[in-house]
């Protein structure tokens, strides 16, 4: 029983790792690499907790999430990239070194928030939840600062990671956290998938400078 | 019997069923239909309340039967919506938008009497997805545009809620051991003391980021004016009104939880600062975002922020009276603002087509000179919404500001400015809207009988607060002793 | 059935021998009480509710939705229900305004929101000196205390006759019936004598604005409105002098201010809704409320005219009308006071006293201008030639208000007698001076040398007059086309008030003669809220990254806000 | 009884005296001024002979005047008429001297002046309209300056009525002379004022454009005019004897006692005769001032008065 502690440790250093480069990177088809491997390594994750916790449903977790996220997902978003042909670099809201030191200020701010907080909780639960609530917040991070619309989605998705981290953290959840983020990442999928296209009929990039010109337009 | 179990599940079982098959008139019919039986059961409810995952408190009850009769009046006016022809839509999307109509009123009851947090985390998301696919039903750029704002802002809001619902169970996990307990409110609520206070906090804070983007509250409203506006009406209502009413409904369970957490001495913080400040900047921000707008119905989005920031900062007031202020709060803007959008709808289409963007104030005013009745409804709405008597928000305001003197002086100025402000930038517009000059060649036509129910909503709306049954106000009272 | 809800709301007021009704606040109802200072003000409503549905209104639902309203806020046992029917009130007279002309409309509900804010803090607080002062800014706006008052002379005129007369003569009573239930009975335990000079000082500066204007105004009703403004001054001044006195243990000053006060509020509420009721008569007459344009109105409109003329003798607080007597009161309350207190309260007595005297100067000559400029002299415009008399119901409802005018005119004593109960429950048992002014007598010698002069004059004088032209000044004969000679040849409404504007106006107004509280106090403000506006409409428009950004840094916030608290 | 029947001679034989000699002080001051420019001047009896020829004129009405044109000249006349019977004469107790006071006296000249400016507006012709507007500009100051001059006499003989002031006064405690100095100069220049004499208006003067209170009567003629002039001697007298009464109270007779009249007669009568003088000799030495100097000089009245009420005050808390 000494092993599973830096096992869960090392999975999620990797998954935030993962989380914290997509802010380095400019190209769509290296963040959708990113977040392949994140899905992986998560999904390994949840293999792991439920083979620690004894828990099954963690098992269908972590299954749910290999074949969905970790191989589906990357598929469909390659597919986009190449139909709109977005290979080229997509441009930041702010520079990279700056996002990179947001980052490591959220992490710091996730530690600062959750370790105090849970003393009386299990050090298991404790890593899990710092390290889950840091990836939810680079992921946004990554929405807020990237302008391409898939860029957007991936940021998305990749919060959606760092919620199932912690829900498989939790020990000995109901099995409604998992159904209902399996759920929210298909229909989430589906419903941008319907927006991609929609948004190719009226304008031609992904890029939301269209949108924002409507904005400007007071109402 | 349980009769929450059909009033929830019947419109989610129609809906695939009303999206694949029949005309739009038929599906509006069995909209109609459906809504009808619905209300039935959620007056029902009040006598078989039910027990276990799915049940209904008196909170649920209320709100429960005020939601399904909204959707019912609302589905009435639909009828005229969808007869009138104006909304041009293929047959596939009339099936869809019936269709979404009927998601969003399951999930809604679901999110009332839902027992358990996870549950009402996935009633809200599946709101939230009906809703998106509705106000992306009419496929101008400007409509996807606002779709796409409200996917992107409520997909955000969701997945904060998501992990402020995990963190709740976290914190009463411990106490209440692994499983269903651990995420029950009614558990939850009597042991609220035993949970762990300081993760109950950061749970607090995600939850009210979570659910504060469906109550659309400063600075989590992104979404709602576009959606409000670019929406098909009807479905608008439903947002404005129903989901509001969920959203505020699950912030003032979660902070019930950690209040008492508090009170026991739990270690949990006070929430009543968070509340305070979101509902102070909705307050605020939408005083002076009121005053430029063109179209109707963001400018009644905005007053909606308005509305749910005060009911908002009355639950952060606490206290009993406080409490009842809110939720009184809540149920008349509720009739008011629904009462409203029929009348909008109606008058649009008075004025050539309902369709969206066609609400902008200059295409509607003078009301009066299409229909004297219309027109004095309207304004009757729109005056309601200013908080002055007869206007039922009038008695809520009044017991809130009381209450804020009483119990916390000083945020009393800040709501006052906040709330004379909203008040003189929603009545600037009554003149101009009722007795102003109507466009050229307006004429004099029939408003319809459907209008009659939306007189009707608005009636309750002036009485119910000062004449109030006695069943509700003890209903409402206990509801806000148990949750102060 | 026990009602949880009975904890909900805690009364304002104190309810004594209340009446309570079923509906109202949730759980809580609605209490009704009637005290003698309910009394006295619902005697001071109810002839004008009268006179006005008499005139005109009598089928308007808002014009009796506004009336039963005041009575409701008179009537008022608890928080509630005065708050309550306070801004019914207020909603109802909106809407009426809002149909007269929209322009004001918007700013007169504004005002009206704004003294509600005030007040339902204040009913709430304990007494003390941060709940009078809301009680003084809440009900001191709705009654058109400077420096509140720009609203009204906009507002008054706005909406028909029958509705300005009741807002100017009824509604703004209802405000000071606020002020002073609060101020002299619910917080009458911790009035501090400062209290007294706010409202003094407020006053005084109503007082001069209102006569300024009322002599510069050249619209008929805006200058009545105007003259309402100094009138609610007056008022004012006599209940500070009355707080001041009884925080200071002085309770006869303290009577014999109040008693100029309540006599003040008796009288204006009754010639100011005769003047509006007469303005409107000549709106519907003339098409027009311009003096400019009016002119000679006497010949077509005689009974009118003598109406008005009474009305007019009350306004100027002339002897024998029925505005002397109150302002008797009041100077010998001002001069009383001023030998209470040190040098400050001397010099600013006696400068107070310079300023009511100016303002009754100046009503006078705002009086003159009235009569003489609109109904002496020859018609400006054709329609103020042809111009017929008011039809019966207007002058059935002046004549009865003129009516009532006559006991306040010629037995104050009688009357203040009457309102006895109301001092001594304002100002218990204090011993009021009786009154050194004798109208009956006064008269009775006034009618002797009248008569002396009038058949002396019949006895020696030649009898008869011959009507002869006019001399015109050395103007050249009007062209054919002005049967009642050139407009231009008589002085104008402008003219007349040409000298004062030139030796007053200049140093009491704003420039281009703008009321001073308008360009100091509501022109900022609008400044104010406009750049705040734009910021709203920056952050309307933002981009749906920056709203995420909103969204996120919030989180951020909170979050850190939260790991500081508890970490930290 | 008998006490109230003295009173009652006593206050009869003053009105009488009043309304009697008015014309002969307008007279006087007349002949004085003439005398002291080193012109014979009209004899001491003119206006009564004013007043006769008007009699028996017939009154012409001006076709573009209103009913009310008579109404004016009998309320003029009326207002100064109850004035000039509330300020005791030649002695104190009179049974008028509790129907009003200092207020009532400021309210009657007010009615007064309202009249007249009416009149002056009744035919709608410039220079009355003109002359009105300047006549509601100097009553605006001068009502003012006298509500400001009554604090400190109020203050001092605690007792509104200019019967109470004059008793008060006459039994005289003179630790207050300074106030009353700047009282009496305020109640001067306001007094000027009032009565349309140099350096506010010109009796004399035959200008349209200068004149103030003439201009007023101009569309006036016949007995119509003569109220106006009489009520113009009244007002002169009522001044007089109100300045004389409040300022000069000594040896003023008591109603109730018959024997101390003949004196209080005879100095009241010498009263008149110096002020008559000093007002003479006033007038030659000054010149009229434009119109918007006289607001200039009625505000030095003002604040003579208040002034009067600050040192009396500060005289006040010396006393002790």
């Amino acid at each position: 029983m000494n092993l599973d502690y830096p096992l869960a440790h090392l999975m999620g250093g990797v998954i935030l790792m993962c989380a914290f480069s997509m802010l380095s990177q400019r190209r769509l088809a290296a963040m959708i690499t990113l977040y392949q491997v994140q899905a992986l390594t998560l999904s390994a994750a949840a293999f792991w907790q439920g083979f620690a916790q004894g828990a099954g449903d963690l098992y269908l977790t972590g299954l749910i999430t290999l074949v969905i996220k970790g191989i589906l997902l990357p598929m469909g978003m390659r597919q986009i990239v190449q139909r709109f042909n977005m290979v080229r670099a997509v441009e930041t809201a702010v520079p990279v070194g700056f996002s990179m030191i947001l980052g490591v200020g959220l992490i710091g701010i996730a530690v600062l928030v959750v370790l105090p907080t849970t003393v009386s909780a299990v050090s298991l639960t404790r890593e899990d939840l710092a390290i889950s609530l840091s990836v939810v917040l680079l992921g946004l991070l990554v929405m807020t600062l990237r302008r391409n619309a898939i860029a957007q989605v991936i940021g998305f998705l990749s919060t959606e990671n760092g919620l199932v981290l912690a829900a498989t953290g939790m020990p000995g959840m109901p099995f409604v956290a998992e159904l209902s983020v399996a759920l929210l990442v298909l229909l989430a999928f589906l419903v941008i998938g319907v927006f991609l296209f929609r948004i190719r009929e009226h304008f031609d990039t992904l890029d939301l400078v269209g949108i924002e010109e409507i904005e400007r337009r007071g109402r | 019997m349980n009769l929450c179990l059909p009033a929830v599940f019947l419109p989610l079982l129609a809906a695939p069923a009303i999206g694949v098959f029949g005309t739009r008139a038929q599906g509006a019919l069995a909209n109609l239909a459906l809504n009808v039986i619905v209300f039935g059961f959620t007056v029902g409810v009040f006598f078989e309340p039910g027990s276990g995952l799915i049940h209904a408190d008196d909170l649920g009850m209320i709100f429960g039967a005020l939601t399904s009769f909204v959707c019912m009046t609302t589905a009435l006016s639909n009828l005229g919506f969808v007869w009138s022809g104006n909304e041009v839509l293929s047959l596939r999307r009339w099936r869809v938008y019936h269709a979404m109509c009927q998601v969003v009123l399951g999930s809604t009851l679901l999110g009332l009497y839902a027992d358990n947090i996870g549950l009402l985390w996935v009633a809200v998301e599946g709101a939230t997805i009906a809703a998106t696919v509705g106000v992306s039903l009419s496929r101008t750029a400007s409509a996807l545009e606002a779709a796409w704002k409200y996917f992107i802002l409520g997909g955000v809001g969701i997945a904060l809620a998501l992990f402020g619902t995990m963190l709740v169970y976290l914190a009463a996990q411990p106490a209440l051991g692994p499983g269903l307990a651990a995420m029950s409110f009614t558990a939850l609520g009597a042991h609220a003391t035993k949970l762990d206070g300081s993760l109950l906090t950061l749970a607090f804070v995600f939850l009210l980021f979570g659910y504060g983007t469906k109550a659309a509250l400063v600075p989590l409203h992104g979404w709602l004016p576009d959606a409000y506006a670019e929406g098909p009406i009807p479905l608008t209502t439903a947002l404005s009104t129903l989901m509001l009413n969920v959203a505020l409904i699950a912030i003032l369970r979660f902070r019930h939880l950690m209040q008492a957490n508090f009170a026991g001495g739990g270690g949990a913080l006070q929430p009543g600062v968070f509340l305070l400040t979101l509902g102070l900047a909705s307050l605020l921000l939408t005083a002076f975002s009121l005053s430029r707008r063109r179209d109707a119905r963001r400018f009644f989005g905005f007053s909606s922020i308005e509305h749910s920031g005060i009911a908002v900062f009355a639950f952060g007031i606490g206290g009993p009276a406080a409490i009842f202020g809110g939720l009184l709060h809540m149920l008349v803007h509720t009739l008011i603002k629904s009462a409203l959008f029929q009348a909008l709808m109606r008058g649009a289409a008075l004025r050539g087509s309902a369709a969206p963007g066609n609400y902008s104030f200059s295409h509607l005013r003078g009301m009066i000179h299409s229909n004297k009745y219309l027109g004095w409804l309207l304004g009757g709405c729109v005056f309601a919404l200013t908080g002055l008597p007869p206007s039922g928000l009038f008695a809520s305001e009044f017991i809130i500001i009381s209450q804020t003197i009483q119990r916390d002086p000083y945020v009393s100025l800040p709501l006052g400015l906040g709330l004379v402000l909203c008040a003189v930038a929603i009545i600037r517009h009554v003149g101009p809207l009722v007795f102003g000059h109507a466009p050229p060649h307006t004429k004099h036509q029939k408003a319809g009988v459907g209008i009659n129910l939306a007189g009707l909503q608005l009636a309750l709306g002036f009485g119910i607060a000062f004449a109030m049954p006695w069943f509700l106000l003890n209903a409402l009272s206990s509801v806000a002793a148990a949750l102060q | 059935m026990r009602l949880p809800a009975r904890r909900l709301v805690c009364y304002g007021l104190v309810v004594g021998n209340s009446f309570a009704l079923m509906f109202g606040l949730p759980g809580q109802g609605m209490h009704l009480r009637l005290d003698a200072l309910s009394v006295l003000f619902l005697c001071i409503l109810v002839p004008q509710i009268v006179a006005s549905a008499l005139a005109e209104r009598r089928g308007s639902i808002a014009f009796w939705v506004f009336a039963g309203a005041m009575v409701l806020t008179l009537l008022a046992g608890d928080a509630f229900t005065l708050i309550f029917g306070f801004e019914l009130m207020s909603a109802a007279s909106w809407l009426l305004v809002l149909r007269g002309d929209a322009r004001p409309a918007t700013l007169y509900a504004g005002m009206a929101m704004f003294s509600a804010a005030c007040l339902i803090p204040a009913v709430f607080l304990p007494a003390s000196s941060l709940a009078f002062m809301l009680v003084l800014l809440g009900a001191g706006a709705k009654a058109g205390l400077a420096p509140l008052h720009f609203w009204l002379p906009r507002a008054h005129p706005a909406p028909p006759a029958g509705v300005s007369a009741l807002m100017s003569g009824g509604m703004v009573k209802v405000s000071l019936y606020i002020l002073i239930r609060y101020g002299f009975i619910e917080f009458g335990a911790a009035a501090q004598p400062w209290w007294g000079s706010v409202l003094i000082v407020a006053g005084a500066a109503s007082v001069l604005i209102g006569a300024l204007r009322a002599m510069l105004e050249v619209e008929l009703k805006t200058m009545l409105a105007c003259s309402t403004v100094e009138h609610v001054g007056l008022i004012a001044v006599g209940l500070g002098i009355a707080l001041r006195a009884k925080a200071m243990g002085n309770l006869d000053l303290a009577s014999l201010a109040l008693q100029g006060a309540l006599l003040c509020a008796v009288a204006h509420g009754l010639f100011k809704p005769m003047l509006f009721l007469g303005a409107g008569a000549v709106k519907k007459a003339t098409g027009t409320t311009s003096l400019d344009w009016l002119g000679g109105l006497m010949r077509g409109m005689p009974r009118l005219g003598l109406l008005m003329l009474a009305g007019a003798a009350g306004m100027a607080a002339l002897p024998l009308g029925p505005g002397f007597a109150p302002e008797f009161l009041l100077l010998h309350a001002v001069i009383k006071a001023a030998a209470t207190g040190g040098i400050l309260a001397r010099i600013g007595f006696t400068a107070l006293l310079a300023g009511l005297g100016l303002s009754a100067a100046l009503a006078l000559g705002a009086v003159v201008r009235l009569i003489g400029i609109g109904f002496l002299g020859r018609p400006r415009s054709l329609h103020a030639a042809a111009a017929g008399d008011a039809n019966r119901a207007t002058l059935a409802g002046m004549g009865f208000l003129a009516a009532l005018c006559v006991p306040v005119a010629l037995l104050p004593g009688v009357v203040l007698g009457m309102m006895e109960p109301v001092i001594q429950l304002l100002a218990p048992n204090s011993a009021p001076a009786p009154l050194s002014y004798a109208p009956l007598s006064l008269f009775l010698l006034l009618a002797a040398a009248a008569a002396a002069a009038f058949f002396g004059l019949r006895r020696f004088a030649v009898r008869g007059t011959r009507e002869v032209p006019a001399w015109t000044c050395g103007f050249g004969s009007p062209p054919a086309w002005l049967p009642f000679g050139d407009p231009l040849t008589q002085p104008s409404a402008t003219g007349f008030a040409e000298p004062v504007r030139r030796a007053i106006a200049r140093g009491v107004l704003a420039p281009q003669g703008v009321d001073p509280a308008e360009a100091y106090l509501l022109f900022p403000l609008s400044q104010v809220s406009l750049r705040l506006t734009r910021v709203a409409e920056h952050i309307r428009r933002s981009t749906i990254r920056q709203r995420l950004a909103f969204v996120f840094v919030a989180l951020v916030m909170f979050l850190l806000a939260l790991g500081l608290s508890e970490g930290g | 009884m008998g006490m109230f029947l003295l009173r009652l001679v006593a206050t009869l034989l003053h009105i009488g005296l009043v309304f009697a000699l008015a014309p002969l002080l307008m007279g006087l001051v007349t002949k004085l001024r003439a005398r002291l420019l080193g012109r014979r001047g009209p004899p001491v009896v003119q206006p009564y002979r004013n007043l006769r020829r008007l009699l028996h004129k017939t009154t012409l009405v001006p076709d573009t005047a209103t009913d009310l044109y008579p109404i004016w000249p009998f309320v003029c006349f009326t207002a100064t008429a109850g004035a000039a019977m509330l300020v005791p004469g030649f002695s104190l107790g009179l049974l008028t001297a509790n129907v009003g006071d200092f207020i009532t006296l400021i309210g009657l000249f007010a009615l007064a002046r309202g009249a007249t400016m009416l009149a002056g507006m009744e035919s709608g012709f410039g220079f009355g309209g003109a002359a009105a507007a300047r006549e509601a500009l100097f009553s605006v100051f001068a009502e003012a300056a006298l509500l400001v001059i009554l604090i400190s006499f109020v203050l001092i003989a605690h007792s509104p009525t200019v019967d109470g002031v004059a008793a008060a006064f006459r039994n005289g405690q003179l630790g207050i002379s300074v106030s009353l100095g700047f009282a009496l100069a305020a109640m001067l220049a306001v007094a000027l004022t009032e009565t349309g004499r140099i350096p506010a208006d010109n009796p004399a003067g035959h200008l349209e454009l200068a004149m103030v209170h003439e201009a007023m009567l101009l569309e006036y003629s016949g007995r119509f005019l003569l109220l106006f002039e009489y009520a113009a001697m009244l007002r002169l007298m009522v001044w007089m004897c109100l300045i004389g009464t409040v300022f000069f109270p000594f040896g003023m007779a008591r109603a109730g006692e018959i024997l101390t009249w003949p004196g209080g007669l005879v100095l009241w009568a010498g009263k008149l005769g110096a002020m008559a003088v000093v007002l003479s000799l006033f007038e030659i030495g000054t010149a009229k001032m434009r119109v918007f100097r006289v607001p200039e000089f009625l505000g030095v009245a003002v604040l003579l008065g208040v002034l009067a009420g600050v040192f009396l005050f500060v005289a006040a808390r010396i006393g002790g």
